[in-house]
């Protein structure tokens, strides 16, 4: 471990690592452009430019490695000049239109030019002009204007997906970035690109022109598009008295986990976000004699528990049923498998899941459920779904709207008619809701706190980034609720108030999550 | 890939190529073959080289618009490179090429009718003590004012 | 007893002050109205429906949105005005422009007035001077609440 | 015949109460304005015909009639209504007393220019003025509003208190004038001092006039004695009044700054007198005199009545418009520290005085 001198400040560094990565370790921010963990260092921005004792010019931090007794200072003003400099160079060329920038407000080139920046330029030249909408694929928009030659999504389609769509053409003055002949990029990572652009040269046209990122509001969450369960982050509008629009959320956008995604995610996730704000259910509602009235939960809770407790009371308890997805959590699977199935000795467990896709290698799999693996290490044993199982049953949970996707809406109808009883809990709008006679709103993932395992076996904790507007409530509380209503094992479910407290039971009893 | 290429150019490539552990590393001087059978490099020499060294034609763009030896479309018979960088510029290459785009009747880019005479500038040809220079193919002219030019033009047949 | 006699004579003379207001306001402004002119002016109200006062130049009243010089708005909706304003009574949406000098345009700007606040911070916010505070119309009263919203059409005008 | 006169003397003296006191509101806007260098409500027209805002009260008196009557839920219906009209009633009623001239011959009859000429007259105007204050307690209370409750507990106290140096300061009046009918006070009052000088009750009660000034102002609840409203600042007993019902407030508060007015001219300024202007004419002090018939006698006498009345509304509207509140213990402290002290000084000097002059 190489001790290193940062700012006087005495840091240990790992061996083979830059300067960049040991300041940024110790606390020590050092600008830079083209610099990106996920890359090798190109060093063609100088911005990250540091002094070294001892060598006559300033060194760049991104590509130094670190040396044991380095003594470096990455804020001298020989350093800030050349910044100063560094800057002033980027901004002959770079337009003035951050007003109009979609990336004004997190771009870098903005924050450190605000920090280092000469405000009075010395160029009387005019700009040079260049092409302000050249369509880099289906989705991304470059502004070769804006492009400080990074090279950042160049090496990006090289290194990551390995693509080598674009590249930098031309030389000096007439460099830009470029794609071959009229070949799109088309690779399911292409979103990234906009993402790592440390300037507004690469614009996303699903975000362009919608808001400005300062009235976003970032919360982080966990993919649950498929099964690898990416580490995201959900940018979404606070609301506004006057807004236009009602929507909610305006991208996703990819948070690093090295374990998981390292920086990246699938443009599958980054565009698919439509489903959080789209075609959500909302009211709670009990459907009685073709009348529909709107419910607390307490009171739904009342007449289910009240249901199955006449269904109990005589014995019944194989007339009971319940569907389950795997979009479920780690607790609330648990809580179903306790409460159903050990509980009320119900067997009938279905599962009804969305339709697989097609993995892509990388990230994407083909299982398109957030928590596959989650189901089979809490070891609910659950039956295909079948119609016909469905239709001699008095009292149906149903979990998920999925059910409607891979049952044909006849043969649904046919089985569900017979059912006494079906409780709906579903976070979106489907052709179930007017089979059943409850429909109870609940949040989606992004909604609502607990744990998911994705497909590598790796449990991963997160927390509500969204507020959930329905009338109805999670699954987890809704499963307590019921369990504490029937007084199935009080000792047991009492003291559990929360997904954490879930959690914790969870540990204790299944091997896999400790 | 198209059947123009003859196998002569072929075999010289592979000939190249065997030289370079990777196959991919022979790509510069693999351009100059296919240059200077061919004439220039189009689109289609260029995925034919990527094809040939098995790069994404991308990387080949890539390397044939970084160098100006190389020629993305056909040129006359003479290709006037008149170098426009710092030390030519200051000893007026900019009046120099304008006598030249007069004296051609073409612009910049621009080959003439009769095929003989394409004009161009250049980065740099590196002969900065004989400022402004020029290269007339692979031949170096130095010190130029327009009397100079003439009598080099005039040569020329 | 004695600063109790001099605290009755300056309510005395409290009230001479208002007399003599009366006085001067009662038959001056009454000489006024009967069409007399005369050096002392009487009451200073001004009869506001008939007679205005005349606004300062830097006066803010109702908002207008600035044409370009080929009639496009100024405006390129980078909400910078929508982030300023304290009453929150300022939303845009943005839409793309064919030219792309411009790119970005406002497909819909709405004021509501109803909450506005008159602070100017709009104004002052723009970069692009799309946005002013000068029409000089200051009697804003509407019957429906709804007609205090204003559209990008009634703003342009 | 008698009722008939009766009538028409009741018709016209309540005419004549509530049409002073709807132009006492314009009265009150213009002179307020005036002296604020405004102009005041001029807008109330009728077909463009602005007639600098005299219109103005109808205006208000439709806005009032059609006004929502809304009454606090919480509130006792019965009393919460009762309240206003109470206090209306009370101050409506005393215009009865008052005299408006001397006797009127007309027809052979001799019509004495009063409603009623009671011979306890003062003491029925200090009773039916003292017993305005249920209609303030009333409804302060029958709102069921602390805040009205305090109002109208403030308002009882103030007058309360008042009202004993207003009873005392009139005693040195009927001292020197020996009676308690109002008509004969003011017929003591055409006598002369000295031979020239008017005896008018200002000038042998200077005192007593000061006293009863600033009791009657406090008795009137306007500012700087409106403790019991206070509706800029402190919330006053009407508080949960709206419409017809607080109109009806209002127009008691006026209509006291009337009875106030016609009070103090009748006691301390000489009624209906007009100086040296007896029932045939003018007699000049310096000899000589003006002979009048007997109509235009009776003319100057009710216009001389209504121009001292108009002139104390006037000086009342001014003090409300040049002087602040005063603090609740101010109020009581000059009440009772002030006023009342003076006030005995006052009976006891006119007594000494009298006692002198025998």
């Amino acid at each position: 471990m190489p001790k290193i001198l940062i700012d006087d400040r005495m840091v240990e560094a790992a061996e083979g690592l830059t300067l960049l990565r040991a300041a940024e370790n110790a606390g020590i921010p050092i600008p830079h452009f083209c610099y990106h963990t996920a890359f090798p260092p190109e060093g063609s921005c100088r911005m990250c430019l540091v002094e070294i004792e001892g060598l006559p010019k300033l060194e760049l931090a991104c590509s130094t490695m670190v040396k044991e007794g380095l003594k470096v200072q990455t804020m001298s003003a020989k350093v800030v000049e050349a910044r100063k400099g560094v800057l002033e160079f980027l901004l002959a060329e770079h337009p003035l239109d951050c007003p109009i920038c979609d990336k004004a407000g997190e771009c870098k080139l903005q924050d450190y030019f605000e920090e280092y920046g000469l405000f009075r330029s010395q160029f009387k030249e005019a700009k040079e002009k260049r092409e302000k909408k050249f369509k880099l694929s289906r989705n991304l928009i470059l502004d070769r204007e804006r492009c400080i030659l990074c090279t950042r999504c160049v090496r990006f389609l090289n290194e990551i997906t390995k693509t080598e769509d674009a590249g930098i053409l031309n030389r000096g003055i007439h460099s830009e970035v470029g794609i071959y002949e009229s070949e799109l990029i088309d690779n399911n990572y292409s979103g990234n690109l906009a993402q790592i652009c440390p300037v507004g040269a690469i614009t996303d046209s699903d975000f362009r022109f919608k808001t400005r990122v300062w009235f976003l509001e970032s919360n982080e969450s966990i993919c649950p598009l498929c099964s690898r369960g990416c580490n995201i982050a959900i940018d979404s509008h606070p609301g506004h008295p006057r807004a236009l629009r009602t929507r909610r959320v305006y991208r996703v956008r990819a948070r690093p986990n090295p374990d998981v995604n390292s920086h990246w995610i699938c443009d599958y996730g980054r565009y698919g976000y439509a489903y959080l704000d789209e075609a959500r259910e909302d009211r709670l509602v009990w459907k009685k004699g073709g009348l529909e009235t709107r419910l607390i939960w307490d009171k739904a809770a009342q007449i289910l528990t009240e249901k199955v407790r006449s269904l109990v009371h005589l014995r019944k308890n194989s007339r009971i049923g319940v569907v389950l997805h795997s979009n479920l959590t780690n607790e609330e699977l648990f809580l179903a498998d306790r409460l159903f199935r050990k509980g009320l000795g119900v067997e009938k467990l279905f599962l009804a899941d969305p339709p697989p896709g097609k993995g892509d290698g990388f990230l994407l799999t083909s299982d398109r459920t957030a928590n596959r693996r989650g189901l089979l290490e809490v070891g609910l044993p659950v039956q295909a779904l079948d119609a016909k199982a469905l239709s001699d049953l008095d009292l149906l949970f149903i979990f998920g709207h999925y059910l409607a996707d891979g049952t044909s809406a006849a043969d649904l109808k046919y089985a569900l008619e017979k059912v006494e009883t079906k409780a709906l809990f579903a976070s979106h709008k489907s052709g179930l809701d007017g089979l059943v006679d409850f429909v109870i709103p609940v949040p989606v993932i992004a909604e609502k706190n607990g744990t998911l395992t994705n497909v590598d076996g790796r449990v991963q904790p997160f927390v509500a980034g969204l507020d959930f507007n329905g009338d109805g409530l999670p699954e987890w509380r809704a499963l307590l609720d019921l369990a504490k209503e029937l007084k199935v094992e009080p000792k047991y479910f009492w003291p559990l108030a929360s997904p954490e407290g879930v959690y914790q039971a969870l540990r204790k009893e299944i091997p896999f999550f400790k | 890939m198209s059947p123009e290429y003859s196998v002569s150019l072929r075999r010289k490539i592979d000939e190249v190529a065997a030289r370079y552990p990777k196959k991919g590393a022979a790509l510069l001087p693999v351009l100059h073959l296919v240059q200077r059978e061919v004439g220039c490099i189009s689109a289609e020499e260029e995925r034919f080289v990527a094809q040939v060294l098995g790069l994404r034609p991308m990387k080949v763009r890539e390397v044939v618009t970084f160098y100006t030896m190389f020629l993305r479309r056909p040129v006359g018979k003479y290709h006037l490179q008149v170098c426009s960088n710092l030390s030519c510029s200051l000893l007026g290459a900019g009046p120099l090429l304008d006598y030249l785009q007069q004296k051609l009747g073409v612009r910049v880019g621009e080959t003439t009718a009769d095929g003989r005479f394409t004009l161009s500038t250049v980065e740099c040809l590196g002969a900065c003590e004989q400022a402004p220079s020029l290269m007339i193919n692979f031949d170096y002219h130095g010190q130029l004012d327009g009397e100079k030019i003439d009598r080099i033009l005039e040569s020329l047949e | 007893m004695i600063r109790a006699l001099g605290d009755f004579l300056e309510i005395i003379k409290g009230g001479l002050i208002t007399v003599r207001h009366f006085n001067t306001n009662m038959w001056f402004h009454t000489l006024k109205v009967l069409g007399f002119k005369t050096k002392r002016k009487g009451a200073v109200t001004i009869q506001y429906p008939e007679e205005k006062k005349a606004l300062a130049a830097r006066h803010r009243s109702l908002h207008r949105l600035m044409r370009r010089e080929d009639g496009k708005p100024r405006c390129v909706s980078c909400l910078l005005c929508v982030t300023v304003c304290p009453s929150e009574c300022i939303s845009v949406e943005a839409a793309e422009d064919p030219d792309s000098e411009i790119q970005k345009v406002p497909a819909e700007f709405i004021i509501d007035m109803s909450r506005c606040c008159f602070c100017g911070f709009c104004v002052e916010a723009c970069p692009e001077d799309a946005i002013r505070m000068d029409t000089g119309k200051i009697e804003l009263a509407e019957y429906q609440r709804r007609d205090l919203v204003l559209d990008l059409d009634k703003l342009l005008k | 015949m008698d009722i008939v006169i009766a009538v028409i003397k009741i018709i016209l003296a309540l005419v004549w109460f509530l049409v002073l006191t709807l132009y006492l509101t314009w009265l009150e806007r213009k002179e307020s304005a005036v002296i604020q260098d405004r102009i005041g409500a001029n807008r109330a027209n009728i077909w463009k015909f602005r007639f600098l805002g005299l219109f103005q009260p109808f205006a208000d008196a439709i806005k009032m009639i059609f006004k929502e009557d809304f009454v606090p839920a919480f509130a006792n219906k019965f009393l919460h209504t009762l309240a206003p009209f109470l206090s209306f009633f009370f101050v409506a009623i005393t215009i009865c007393a008052v005299p408006f001239g001397d006797t009127l011959h007309l027809a052979g009859r001799t019509i004495n220019l009063q409603v009623l000429d009671l011979n306890a007259g003062l003491l029925f105007m200090l009773a039916m003025l003292s017993l305005g204050i249920y209609g303030i307690i009333l409804s302060g209370w029958a709102s069921r509003n602390r805040f009205t409750l305090l109002g109208g507990i403030r308002g009882a106290a103030q007058l309360i208190s008042y009202e004993v140096a207003l009873g005392l300061s009139l005693i040195g009046i009927i001292m020197v004038f020996p009676s308690l009918s109002l008509q004969s006070i003011v017929r003591f009052q055409g006598e002369n001092l000295l031979g020239f000088i008017p005896k008018w009750g200002v000038l042998i009660q200077p005192l007593g006039f000061v006293v009863f000034f600033f009791a009657a102002l406090a008795e009137t609840k306007r500012v700087p004695f409106d403790m019991p409203e206070g509706e800029s600042e402190i919330i006053g007993f009407f508080t949960e009044y709206g419409g017809l019902k607080w109109g009806l407030f209002m127009m008691t508060d006026f209509m006291e700054i009337i009875i106030v007015s016609a009070l103090l001219t009748t006691l301390f300024f000489g009624g209906w007198q007009v100086p040296w202007l007896a029932a045939d004419g003018f007699q000049w002090p310096w000899g000589g005199g003006w002979a009048l018939p007997h109509g235009i006698v009776v003319l100057l006498q009710l216009l001389a009545f209504n121009v001292k009345i108009v002139f104390f509304c006037w000086l009342q509207i001014l003090i409300r418009w040049t002087y602040p509140r005063f603090r609740y213990d101010q109020v009581m402290d000059l009440g009772w520290k002030v006023l009342i002290p003076l006030s005995l000084l006052n009976i006891v000097g006119t007594g000494i005085v009298m006692g002198l002059l025998k």
